[in-house]
Protein backbone atom coordinates (compact mmCIF):
# COMPACT_ATOMS: atom_id res chain seq x y z
CA UNK A 1 0.00 0.00 0.00
CA UNK A 2 2.92 2.36 -0.75
CA UNK A 3 0.74 4.72 -2.49
CA UNK A 4 -1.21 5.93 0.88
CA UNK A 5 1.92 7.59 1.97
CA UNK A 6 2.34 11.00 0.98
CA UNK A 7 5.38 13.25 1.76
CA UNK A 8 3.93 15.24 4.68
CA UNK A 9 6.82 16.10 7.26
CA UNK A 10 6.83 14.37 10.84
CA UNK A 11 7.31 16.60 13.66
CA UNK A 12 9.85 15.41 16.07
CA UNK A 13 8.16 15.26 19.37
CA UNK A 14 4.17 14.29 20.12
CA UNK A 15 1.66 12.66 17.87
CA UNK A 16 1.37 13.49 14.49
CA UNK A 17 -2.41 12.75 13.67
CA UNK A 18 -2.00 12.37 10.13
CA UNK A 19 0.86 9.95 10.33
CA UNK A 20 -1.45 7.83 12.16
CA UNK A 21 -4.76 8.19 10.49
CA UNK A 22 -2.87 7.17 7.42
CA UNK A 23 -1.53 4.08 9.72
CA UNK A 24 -4.56 3.27 10.36
CA UNK A 25 -5.96 3.37 6.95
CA UNK A 26 -3.27 1.33 6.12
CA UNK A 27 -3.83 -1.17 8.92
CA UNK A 28 -7.66 -1.05 7.97
CA UNK A 29 -6.51 -1.63 3.86
CA UNK A 30 -4.34 -4.78 4.73
CA UNK A 31 -6.87 -6.55 6.99
CA UNK A 32 -9.90 -6.04 4.50
CA UNK A 33 -7.77 -7.57 1.79
CA UNK A 34 -6.84 -10.42 4.04
CA UNK A 35 -9.96 -10.78 4.89
CA UNK A 36 -11.54 -11.30 1.40
CA UNK A 37 -8.69 -13.27 0.15
CA UNK A 38 -9.79 -15.36 3.25
CA UNK A 39 -13.05 -16.21 2.34
CA UNK A 40 -12.43 -16.39 -1.54
CA UNK A 41 -9.71 -19.23 -1.00
CA UNK A 42 -12.33 -20.99 1.34
CA UNK A 43 -14.60 -20.75 -1.47
CA UNK A 44 -12.48 -22.05 -4.06
CA UNK A 45 -10.69 -24.22 -2.48
CA UNK A 46 -12.38 -25.86 0.74
CA UNK A 47 -14.75 -28.47 0.19
CA UNK A 48 -17.94 -27.95 2.01
CA UNK A 49 -18.90 -31.72 2.88
CA UNK A 50 -16.70 -31.18 6.30
CA UNK A 51 -16.06 -34.88 6.80
CA UNK A 52 -13.17 -34.07 8.84
CA UNK A 53 -11.14 -30.81 10.57
CA UNK A 54 -8.19 -30.68 8.45
CA UNK A 55 -7.09 -29.53 5.49
CA UNK A 56 -6.51 -32.47 2.88
CA UNK A 57 -3.39 -32.56 0.57
CA UNK A 58 -5.80 -30.79 -2.02
CA UNK A 59 -6.64 -28.31 -0.06
CA UNK A 60 -3.71 -27.26 0.95
CA UNK A 61 -1.79 -26.81 -2.19
CA UNK A 62 -4.99 -25.01 -3.86
CA UNK A 63 -4.74 -22.33 -0.79
CA UNK A 64 -1.28 -21.45 -1.67
CA UNK A 65 -1.49 -21.17 -5.14
CA UNK A 66 -5.03 -19.15 -4.52
CA UNK A 67 -2.89 -16.66 -2.10
CA UNK A 68 -0.44 -16.69 -4.86
CA UNK A 69 -3.10 -16.12 -7.85
CA UNK A 70 -5.21 -13.23 -5.60
CA UNK A 71 -1.81 -11.30 -4.58
CA UNK A 72 -1.15 -11.17 -8.38
CA UNK A 73 -4.96 -9.64 -8.80
CA UNK A 74 -4.12 -6.87 -6.19
CA UNK A 75 -1.00 -5.86 -8.04
CA UNK A 76 -2.71 -6.04 -11.22
CA UNK A 77 -6.10 -3.96 -10.44
CA UNK A 78 -3.87 -1.40 -8.24
CA UNK A 79 -1.96 -0.37 -11.61
CA UNK A 80 -4.64 -0.16 -13.65
CA UNK A 81 -6.54 2.06 -11.14
CA UNK A 82 -3.46 4.02 -10.63
CA UNK A 83 -2.95 4.70 -14.22
CA UNK A 84 -6.40 5.48 -14.40
CA UNK A 85 -6.23 7.86 -11.30
CA UNK A 86 -3.16 9.79 -13.29
CA UNK A 87 -5.16 9.87 -16.30
CA UNK A 88 -8.33 11.35 -14.57
CA UNK A 89 -6.29 14.12 -11.99
CA UNK A 90 -4.34 15.53 -15.56
CA UNK A 91 -7.50 15.68 -17.03
CA UNK A 92 -9.07 17.76 -13.84
CA UNK A 93 -12.25 15.25 -13.64
CA UNK A 94 -12.93 13.87 -10.05
CA UNK A 95 -12.77 9.88 -11.09
CA UNK A 96 -16.65 9.42 -10.59
CA UNK A 97 -16.60 6.28 -8.82
CA UNK A 98 -18.65 7.60 -5.70
CA UNK A 99 -22.03 10.00 -5.61
CA UNK A 100 -19.53 12.40 -3.83
CA UNK B 1 -26.59 16.82 -0.53
CA UNK B 2 -26.74 20.29 0.37
CA UNK B 3 -25.10 22.15 2.78
CA UNK B 4 -25.87 25.74 1.82
CA UNK B 5 -27.28 26.48 5.29
CA UNK B 6 -23.77 25.73 6.79
CA UNK B 7 -21.40 27.95 8.56
CA UNK B 8 -17.42 28.56 7.54
CA UNK B 9 -16.46 26.10 10.24
CA UNK B 10 -19.16 23.37 9.87
CA UNK B 11 -18.43 23.17 5.80
CA UNK B 12 -14.61 23.22 6.27
CA UNK B 13 -15.02 20.35 8.81
CA UNK B 14 -17.42 18.59 6.31
CA UNK B 15 -14.89 18.62 3.76
CA UNK B 16 -12.43 16.91 6.10
CA UNK B 17 -14.74 14.54 6.71
CA UNK B 18 -16.33 14.77 2.58
CA UNK B 19 -12.13 13.98 1.85
CA UNK B 20 -11.78 10.58 4.60
CA UNK B 21 -14.69 9.34 2.98
CA UNK B 22 -13.61 9.65 -0.41
CA UNK B 23 -10.44 7.99 0.23
CA UNK B 24 -12.14 5.09 1.97
CA UNK B 25 -14.62 4.77 -0.87
CA UNK B 26 -11.49 4.42 -3.33
CA UNK B 27 -10.13 1.43 -1.24
CA UNK B 28 -13.56 0.11 -0.71
CA UNK B 29 -13.74 0.49 -4.61
CA UNK B 30 -10.20 -1.44 -4.90
CA UNK B 31 -10.83 -4.64 -2.61
CA UNK B 32 -14.48 -4.88 -4.31
CA UNK B 33 -12.97 -4.97 -7.52
CA UNK B 34 -9.70 -7.92 -6.78
CA UNK B 35 -12.38 -9.59 -5.10
CA UNK B 36 -15.16 -9.72 -7.65
CA UNK B 37 -12.62 -10.29 -10.62
CA UNK B 38 -10.48 -12.45 -8.59
CA UNK B 39 -13.86 -14.32 -8.28
CA UNK B 40 -15.34 -14.43 -11.73
CA UNK B 41 -12.06 -14.82 -13.52
CA UNK B 42 -9.90 -17.16 -11.76
CA UNK B 43 -11.10 -20.10 -11.27
CA UNK B 44 -7.88 -22.76 -12.29
CA UNK B 45 -6.00 -23.83 -9.58
CA UNK B 46 -3.49 -25.85 -11.12
CA UNK B 47 -0.40 -23.54 -11.17
CA UNK B 48 0.18 -20.69 -9.08
CA UNK B 49 0.54 -18.12 -12.38
CA UNK B 50 -2.19 -16.05 -13.69
CA UNK B 51 -2.91 -17.32 -17.10
CA UNK B 52 -3.01 -14.66 -19.93
CA UNK B 53 -6.42 -15.37 -20.34
CA UNK B 54 -7.22 -14.69 -16.77
CA UNK B 55 -5.22 -11.95 -16.78
CA UNK B 56 -7.35 -10.61 -19.95
CA UNK B 57 -10.26 -11.28 -17.83
CA UNK B 58 -9.36 -9.39 -14.46
CA UNK B 59 -8.18 -6.39 -16.96
CA UNK B 60 -11.82 -6.48 -18.60
CA UNK B 61 -13.43 -6.96 -15.57
CA UNK B 62 -11.91 -3.84 -14.03
CA UNK B 63 -12.24 -1.61 -16.82
CA UNK B 64 -15.90 -2.53 -17.51
CA UNK B 65 -16.70 -2.24 -13.42
CA UNK B 66 -15.45 1.41 -13.63
CA UNK B 67 -17.31 2.41 -16.56
CA UNK B 68 -20.35 0.56 -14.77
CA UNK B 69 -19.81 2.46 -11.80
CA UNK B 70 -19.14 5.41 -13.29
CA UNK B 71 -22.53 5.08 -15.50
CA UNK B 72 -24.40 4.19 -12.16
CA UNK B 73 -22.94 7.87 -10.54
CA UNK B 74 -23.94 9.64 -13.62
CA UNK B 75 -27.57 8.55 -13.59
CA UNK B 76 -27.74 8.42 -10.04
CA UNK B 77 -27.18 12.15 -9.74
CA UNK B 78 -29.80 13.10 -12.21
CA UNK B 79 -32.29 11.37 -10.21
CA UNK B 80 -31.17 13.25 -7.33
CA UNK B 81 -31.25 16.51 -9.14
CA UNK B 82 -34.63 15.11 -9.98
CA UNK B 83 -36.41 14.13 -6.95
CA UNK B 84 -34.93 17.84 -5.06
CA UNK B 85 -36.52 19.81 -8.23
CA UNK B 86 -39.75 17.65 -7.16
CA UNK B 87 -40.01 19.65 -4.04
CA UNK B 88 -38.22 17.50 -1.58
CA UNK B 89 -36.21 19.35 1.26
CA UNK C 1 -33.19 11.52 3.37
CA UNK C 2 -35.34 14.99 3.88
CA UNK C 3 -36.73 12.59 7.04
CA UNK C 4 -33.49 12.34 8.79
CA UNK C 5 -33.56 16.53 9.14
CA UNK C 6 -34.76 16.97 12.64
CA UNK C 7 -35.82 20.70 13.33
CA UNK C 8 -32.92 21.39 15.79
CA UNK C 9 -32.22 25.31 15.58
CA UNK C 10 -28.34 26.34 14.72
CA UNK C 11 -26.66 28.56 16.46
CA UNK C 12 -25.37 31.03 14.39
CA UNK C 13 -21.30 30.61 15.24
CA UNK C 14 -18.94 27.66 15.60
CA UNK C 15 -19.89 24.25 15.11
CA UNK C 16 -23.23 22.27 16.19
CA UNK C 17 -21.74 18.42 16.63
CA UNK C 18 -25.54 17.73 16.19
CA UNK C 19 -25.84 19.39 12.46
CA UNK C 20 -22.36 17.64 11.62
CA UNK C 21 -23.65 14.52 12.94
CA UNK C 22 -27.06 14.59 10.66
CA UNK C 23 -25.02 15.71 7.55
CA UNK C 24 -22.25 12.11 8.38
CA UNK C 25 -24.94 10.00 8.32
CA UNK C 26 -26.59 11.21 5.36
CA UNK C 27 -23.93 11.55 3.55
CA UNK C 28 -22.59 7.71 5.02
CA UNK C 29 -26.55 6.63 3.66
CA UNK C 30 -26.52 8.15 0.48
CA UNK C 31 -23.15 6.36 -0.14
CA UNK C 32 -24.36 2.96 1.50
CA UNK C 33 -27.21 3.00 -1.19
CA UNK C 34 -25.26 3.97 -3.63
CA UNK C 35 -22.44 1.09 -3.37
CA UNK C 36 -26.00 -1.41 -3.18
CA UNK C 37 -27.03 0.46 -6.80
CA UNK C 38 -23.76 -0.30 -8.08
CA UNK C 39 -23.56 -3.90 -7.43
CA UNK C 40 -27.00 -5.26 -7.85
CA UNK C 41 -27.43 -3.79 -11.04
CA UNK C 42 -23.85 -5.12 -11.59
CA UNK C 43 -25.51 -8.43 -11.02
CA UNK C 44 -28.73 -7.53 -13.11
CA UNK C 45 -27.07 -6.18 -15.76
CA UNK C 46 -22.87 -7.13 -16.63
CA UNK C 47 -22.56 -10.01 -18.27
CA UNK C 48 -19.18 -11.85 -16.39
CA UNK C 49 -17.77 -13.55 -19.67
CA UNK C 50 -15.53 -10.17 -19.98
CA UNK C 51 -14.97 -10.62 -23.37
CA UNK C 52 -14.27 -6.56 -23.70
CA UNK C 53 -13.99 -3.85 -20.88
CA UNK C 54 -16.39 -1.53 -22.61
CA UNK C 55 -20.09 -1.79 -21.83
CA UNK C 56 -22.06 -2.95 -25.33
CA UNK C 57 -25.30 -1.20 -25.84
CA UNK C 58 -27.18 -4.22 -23.85
CA UNK C 59 -25.76 -3.06 -20.99
CA UNK C 60 -25.71 0.37 -21.00
CA UNK C 61 -29.80 0.34 -21.55
CA UNK C 62 -30.01 -2.46 -18.82
CA UNK C 63 -27.99 -0.06 -16.07
CA UNK C 64 -30.05 3.44 -17.24
CA UNK C 65 -33.31 1.34 -16.52
CA UNK C 66 -32.00 -0.92 -13.36
CA UNK C 67 -30.94 2.69 -11.36
CA UNK C 68 -34.60 4.17 -12.51
CA UNK C 69 -36.23 1.07 -10.78
CA UNK C 70 -33.95 1.05 -7.83
CA UNK C 71 -34.78 4.43 -6.94
CA UNK C 72 -38.51 3.65 -7.35
CA UNK C 73 -38.11 0.81 -5.04
CA UNK C 74 -35.78 2.81 -2.51
CA UNK C 75 -38.78 5.29 -2.64
CA UNK C 76 -41.61 2.84 -2.51
CA UNK C 77 -39.85 0.75 0.91
CA UNK C 78 -39.21 4.25 2.50
CA UNK C 79 -42.81 4.73 2.40
CA UNK C 80 -43.58 1.57 3.70
CA UNK C 81 -41.66 2.06 6.25
CA UNK C 82 -42.23 5.42 7.59
CA UNK C 83 -45.76 4.39 7.49
CA UNK C 84 -45.20 1.71 10.00
CA UNK C 85 -42.67 3.46 12.13
CA UNK C 86 -45.51 6.16 12.66
CA UNK C 87 -48.10 3.52 13.11
CA UNK C 88 -45.66 2.07 16.44
CA UNK C 89 -44.57 5.69 17.62
CA UNK C 90 -48.35 5.95 18.00
CA UNK C 91 -49.00 2.57 19.43
CA UNK C 92 -45.77 3.03 21.80
CA UNK C 93 -44.01 0.42 20.80
CA UNK C 94 -40.22 0.72 20.19
CA UNK C 95 -40.55 -0.99 16.40
CA UNK C 96 -38.50 -4.10 17.50
CA UNK C 97 -36.23 -4.43 13.99
CA UNK C 98 -32.85 -5.22 16.49
CA UNK C 99 -32.67 -6.17 19.54
CA UNK C 100 -31.27 -3.33 21.36
CA UNK D 1 -27.28 -6.40 28.10
CA UNK D 2 -26.65 -5.52 31.66
CA UNK D 3 -25.68 -2.20 32.75
CA UNK D 4 -26.73 -2.32 36.20
CA UNK D 5 -23.31 -1.63 37.30
CA UNK D 6 -23.10 1.66 35.41
CA UNK D 7 -23.22 5.40 37.28
CA UNK D 8 -25.08 7.69 36.30
CA UNK D 9 -22.81 9.50 33.78
CA UNK D 10 -22.12 6.36 32.41
CA UNK D 11 -25.37 5.52 31.93
CA UNK D 12 -26.01 8.21 30.22
CA UNK D 13 -23.06 8.04 27.63
CA UNK D 14 -24.84 4.38 26.82
CA UNK D 15 -27.76 6.13 26.15
CA UNK D 16 -26.71 8.43 23.67
CA UNK D 17 -24.45 5.28 22.09
CA UNK D 18 -27.50 3.06 21.98
CA UNK D 19 -30.01 5.97 20.50
CA UNK D 20 -26.99 6.30 17.38
CA UNK D 21 -26.79 3.03 16.75
CA UNK D 22 -30.91 2.12 17.04
CA UNK D 23 -30.71 5.01 14.17
CA UNK D 24 -27.91 3.31 12.27
CA UNK D 25 -29.64 0.23 12.62
CA UNK D 26 -33.04 1.41 11.13
CA UNK D 27 -31.03 2.83 8.14
CA UNK D 28 -29.29 -0.45 7.75
CA UNK D 29 -32.65 -2.26 7.39
CA UNK D 30 -33.91 0.49 5.10
CA UNK D 31 -31.05 0.00 2.48
CA UNK D 32 -30.80 -3.80 3.17
CA UNK D 33 -34.49 -4.34 2.28
CA UNK D 34 -34.25 -2.03 -0.61
CA UNK D 35 -31.46 -4.53 -2.46
CA UNK D 36 -32.54 -7.68 -0.96
CA UNK D 37 -36.60 -6.97 -2.36
CA UNK D 38 -34.96 -5.19 -5.48
CA UNK D 39 -32.65 -8.07 -6.14
CA UNK D 40 -35.07 -10.60 -5.38
CA UNK D 41 -38.39 -8.86 -7.44
CA UNK D 42 -37.45 -7.09 -10.25
CA UNK D 43 -35.63 -9.27 -13.17
CA UNK D 44 -37.08 -7.24 -16.20
CA UNK D 45 -35.04 -4.46 -17.27
CA UNK D 46 -36.92 -3.95 -20.72
CA UNK D 47 -38.89 -0.89 -19.39
CA UNK D 48 -37.82 1.69 -16.83
CA UNK D 49 -40.95 1.29 -14.73
CA UNK D 50 -42.15 -0.93 -11.93
CA UNK D 51 -44.99 -2.97 -13.10
CA UNK D 52 -47.57 -3.49 -10.61
CA UNK D 53 -46.37 -7.09 -10.16
CA UNK D 54 -42.95 -5.72 -8.70
CA UNK D 55 -44.34 -3.34 -6.55
CA UNK D 56 -46.71 -5.91 -5.19
CA UNK D 57 -43.72 -8.32 -4.88
CA UNK D 58 -42.10 -5.19 -3.42
CA UNK D 59 -44.85 -4.35 -0.47
CA UNK D 60 -44.92 -8.37 0.31
CA UNK D 61 -41.23 -8.30 0.87
CA UNK D 62 -40.91 -5.74 2.61
CA UNK D 63 -43.55 -6.18 5.08
CA UNK D 64 -42.64 -9.91 4.95
CA UNK D 65 -38.92 -8.86 6.41
CA UNK D 66 -39.79 -6.45 8.81
CA UNK D 67 -42.49 -9.54 10.52
CA UNK D 68 -39.59 -12.10 9.95
CA UNK D 69 -37.41 -9.32 11.95
CA UNK D 70 -39.57 -9.38 14.73
CA UNK D 71 -40.06 -12.68 15.01
CA UNK D 72 -36.84 -13.50 15.48
CA UNK D 73 -36.11 -10.47 17.80
CA UNK D 74 -39.07 -11.80 20.29
CA UNK D 75 -37.05 -15.37 20.05
CA UNK D 76 -33.76 -13.65 20.14
CA UNK D 77 -35.10 -12.01 23.34
CA UNK D 78 -36.23 -15.31 24.78
CA UNK D 79 -32.78 -17.12 24.29
CA UNK D 80 -30.66 -14.19 25.70
CA UNK D 81 -32.99 -14.25 28.81
CA UNK D 82 -32.41 -18.02 29.15
CA UNK D 83 -28.85 -17.81 28.81
CA UNK D 84 -28.91 -15.53 31.54
CA UNK D 85 -31.18 -17.40 33.49
CA UNK D 86 -28.55 -20.71 32.77
CA UNK D 87 -25.81 -18.38 35.05
CA UNK D 88 -23.59 -16.85 32.22
CA UNK D 89 -22.98 -13.24 33.99
CA UNK E 1 -20.98 -12.99 25.77
CA UNK E 2 -19.57 -12.75 29.46
CA UNK E 3 -16.33 -13.56 28.12
CA UNK E 4 -15.44 -9.80 27.17
CA UNK E 5 -16.13 -9.20 30.63
CA UNK E 6 -12.24 -9.26 31.75
CA UNK E 7 -12.44 -7.73 35.70
CA UNK E 8 -10.98 -4.30 35.72
CA UNK E 9 -12.09 -1.92 38.76
CA UNK E 10 -14.38 0.86 37.98
CA UNK E 11 -14.02 3.85 39.52
CA UNK E 12 -16.97 5.14 41.80
CA UNK E 13 -17.11 8.32 39.72
CA UNK E 14 -16.62 9.63 36.32
CA UNK E 15 -16.72 7.55 33.02
CA UNK E 16 -14.52 4.83 33.07
CA UNK E 17 -13.76 4.67 29.74
CA UNK E 18 -12.74 1.15 29.15
CA UNK E 19 -16.24 -0.09 30.71
CA UNK E 20 -17.70 1.94 27.96
CA UNK E 21 -15.57 0.99 25.12
CA UNK E 22 -16.16 -3.03 26.02
CA UNK E 23 -19.98 -2.51 26.56
CA UNK E 24 -20.09 -0.83 22.73
CA UNK E 25 -18.16 -3.49 21.68
CA UNK E 26 -20.37 -6.33 23.61
CA UNK E 27 -23.61 -3.94 21.89
CA UNK E 28 -21.93 -4.16 18.45
CA UNK E 29 -21.93 -7.90 18.86
CA UNK E 30 -24.57 -8.91 19.82
CA UNK E 31 -25.84 -6.90 17.16
CA UNK E 32 -23.73 -8.26 14.58
CA UNK E 33 -24.62 -11.88 15.90
CA UNK E 34 -28.40 -10.70 15.76
CA UNK E 35 -28.41 -9.44 11.99
CA UNK E 36 -26.47 -12.53 10.60
CA UNK E 37 -28.99 -14.80 12.39
CA UNK E 38 -32.16 -12.04 10.65
CA UNK E 39 -30.15 -12.73 7.27
CA UNK E 40 -29.61 -16.40 7.65
CA UNK E 41 -33.01 -17.68 8.65
CA UNK E 42 -34.69 -15.69 6.25
CA UNK E 43 -32.81 -17.69 3.44
CA UNK E 44 -33.57 -20.34 5.16
CA UNK E 45 -37.16 -20.29 6.06
CA UNK E 46 -38.57 -17.53 3.83
CA UNK E 47 -40.16 -18.24 0.20
CA UNK E 48 -39.02 -15.93 -2.10
CA UNK E 49 -42.43 -15.77 -4.18
CA UNK E 50 -43.68 -13.19 -1.79
CA UNK E 51 -47.48 -13.92 -2.79
CA UNK E 52 -48.93 -12.48 0.43
CA UNK E 53 -47.20 -10.23 2.94
CA UNK E 54 -47.33 -12.31 6.08
CA UNK E 55 -45.91 -15.31 7.47
CA UNK E 56 -47.47 -17.86 7.02
CA UNK E 57 -47.84 -21.56 9.43
CA UNK E 58 -44.54 -22.89 7.97
CA UNK E 59 -42.36 -20.14 7.75
CA UNK E 60 -43.11 -19.13 11.63
CA UNK E 61 -42.54 -22.36 12.54
CA UNK E 62 -39.52 -22.32 10.84
CA UNK E 63 -38.12 -19.17 12.21
CA UNK E 64 -38.23 -20.47 15.96
CA UNK E 65 -36.21 -23.69 15.57
CA UNK E 66 -33.76 -21.74 12.84
CA UNK E 67 -32.91 -19.01 15.70
CA UNK E 68 -32.95 -22.32 18.57
CA UNK E 69 -30.38 -23.54 16.10
CA UNK E 70 -28.41 -20.72 15.63
CA UNK E 71 -27.98 -19.41 19.60
CA UNK E 72 -26.88 -23.33 19.96
CA UNK E 73 -24.34 -23.17 16.59
CA UNK E 74 -23.38 -19.89 18.64
CA UNK E 75 -22.42 -21.68 21.72
CA UNK E 76 -20.69 -24.56 20.07
CA UNK E 77 -18.21 -22.37 17.81
CA UNK E 78 -17.64 -20.30 21.06
CA UNK E 79 -16.53 -23.00 23.00
CA UNK E 80 -13.73 -24.76 20.04
CA UNK E 81 -12.85 -20.70 19.84
CA UNK E 82 -12.11 -20.51 23.63
CA UNK E 83 -10.59 -24.00 24.15
CA UNK E 84 -8.23 -23.02 20.81
CA UNK E 85 -7.81 -19.48 22.23
CA UNK E 86 -6.88 -21.08 25.65
CA UNK E 87 -4.23 -23.67 23.82
CA UNK E 88 -2.27 -20.88 22.03
CA UNK E 89 -2.10 -18.87 25.13
CA UNK E 90 -0.63 -21.41 26.73
CA UNK E 91 1.91 -22.52 23.88
CA UNK E 92 2.82 -18.49 23.60
CA UNK E 93 1.32 -18.46 19.93
CA UNK E 94 -0.43 -15.08 19.09
CA UNK E 95 -3.13 -16.93 17.27
CA UNK E 96 -2.94 -16.17 13.67
CA UNK E 97 -6.24 -15.79 12.69
CA UNK E 98 -5.61 -11.93 10.94
CA UNK E 99 -2.18 -10.45 9.54
CA UNK E 100 -1.60 -7.92 12.53
CA UNK F 1 3.28 -2.86 7.87
CA UNK F 2 6.70 -0.48 8.94
CA UNK F 3 5.96 1.83 12.04
CA UNK F 4 9.80 2.04 12.48
CA UNK F 5 9.91 5.96 11.70
CA UNK F 6 7.07 6.27 14.87
CA UNK F 7 7.71 7.89 17.81
CA UNK F 8 7.60 6.70 21.20
CA UNK F 9 4.16 8.17 21.83
CA UNK F 10 2.62 7.15 18.34
CA UNK F 11 4.10 3.84 18.87
CA UNK F 12 2.06 3.28 22.06
CA UNK F 13 -0.75 4.64 20.20
CA UNK F 14 -0.63 2.55 17.30
CA UNK F 15 -0.24 -0.53 19.94
CA UNK F 16 -3.51 0.31 21.56
CA UNK F 17 -5.17 0.21 18.00
CA UNK F 18 -3.68 -2.69 16.92
CA UNK F 19 -4.92 -4.21 20.23
CA UNK F 20 -8.68 -3.25 19.72
CA UNK F 21 -8.19 -4.04 16.00
CA UNK F 22 -7.45 -7.41 17.25
CA UNK F 23 -10.41 -7.93 19.32
CA UNK F 24 -12.52 -6.62 16.43
CA UNK F 25 -11.15 -8.95 14.14
CA UNK F 26 -11.11 -11.89 16.86
CA UNK F 27 -15.22 -11.05 16.96
CA UNK F 28 -15.60 -10.60 13.36
CA UNK F 29 -13.71 -14.17 12.95
CA UNK F 30 -16.48 -15.58 15.52
CA UNK F 31 -19.50 -14.46 13.94
CA UNK F 32 -17.95 -15.29 10.52
CA UNK F 33 -17.65 -18.75 11.68
CA UNK F 34 -20.89 -19.15 12.97
CA UNK F 35 -22.63 -17.55 10.07
CA UNK F 36 -20.69 -19.74 7.41
CA UNK F 37 -20.89 -23.00 9.08
CA UNK F 38 -23.90 -22.46 10.21
CA UNK F 39 -25.47 -21.95 6.37
CA UNK F 40 -23.90 -24.60 5.42
CA UNK F 41 -24.29 -27.88 8.03
CA UNK F 42 -27.81 -26.25 9.25
CA UNK F 43 -30.33 -27.45 6.62
CA UNK F 44 -33.48 -28.95 8.49
CA UNK F 45 -35.74 -26.94 10.63
CA UNK F 46 -38.03 -30.33 11.43
CA UNK F 47 -36.69 -29.49 14.92
CA UNK F 48 -35.00 -27.56 17.03
CA UNK F 49 -32.39 -29.38 18.42
CA UNK F 50 -29.10 -30.03 16.45
CA UNK F 51 -28.92 -33.30 14.91
CA UNK F 52 -25.71 -35.14 16.04
CA UNK F 53 -23.98 -35.00 12.22
CA UNK F 54 -25.39 -31.35 11.84
CA UNK F 55 -22.81 -30.76 15.38
CA UNK F 56 -19.96 -32.69 13.82
CA UNK F 57 -20.09 -30.33 10.34
CA UNK F 58 -19.91 -27.41 12.31
CA UNK F 59 -17.10 -28.66 14.57
CA UNK F 60 -15.01 -29.32 11.10
CA UNK F 61 -16.24 -26.55 9.17
CA UNK F 62 -14.62 -24.43 12.51
CA UNK F 63 -11.73 -26.26 12.94
CA UNK F 64 -11.16 -26.18 9.07
CA UNK F 65 -11.96 -22.64 8.80
CA UNK F 66 -9.64 -21.41 11.57
CA UNK F 67 -6.61 -23.83 9.77
CA UNK F 68 -7.38 -22.12 6.50
CA UNK F 69 -7.27 -19.04 8.03
CA UNK F 70 -3.64 -19.66 9.38
CA UNK F 71 -2.56 -21.08 6.17
CA UNK F 72 -3.46 -17.84 4.27
CA UNK F 73 -2.01 -15.38 6.78
CA UNK F 74 1.07 -17.56 6.83
CA UNK F 75 1.69 -17.52 2.58
CA UNK F 76 0.30 -13.59 2.96
CA UNK F 77 2.81 -12.66 5.47
CA UNK F 78 5.53 -14.07 2.84
CA UNK F 79 4.09 -12.70 0.24
CA UNK F 80 4.44 -9.02 2.03
CA UNK F 81 7.81 -9.96 2.65
CA UNK F 82 8.28 -10.69 -0.86
CA UNK F 83 6.67 -7.49 -2.07
CA UNK F 84 9.36 -5.63 0.66
CA UNK F 85 11.96 -6.91 -1.04
CA UNK F 86 11.78 -6.28 -4.54
CA UNK F 87 12.16 -2.57 -3.34
CA UNK F 88 8.24 -1.14 -2.32
CA UNK F 89 9.07 1.06 0.46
Amino acid sequence: MSFLRGGSSAPSGGVNIDKIELAVTELDTVTDFFNRMVQSCHSKCISTRYAEGDLNKGESVCIDRCVAKFNDVQKKVGEKLQSRGAANAASGAGGGFSPI
Amino acid sequence: MDFSNFNGAEQAHMTKVIEKRQMQDFLRLYSNLVEKCFNTCCNDFTSKALSSKEETCIMNCTEKFIKHSERVGARFAEQNAENMNQGGS
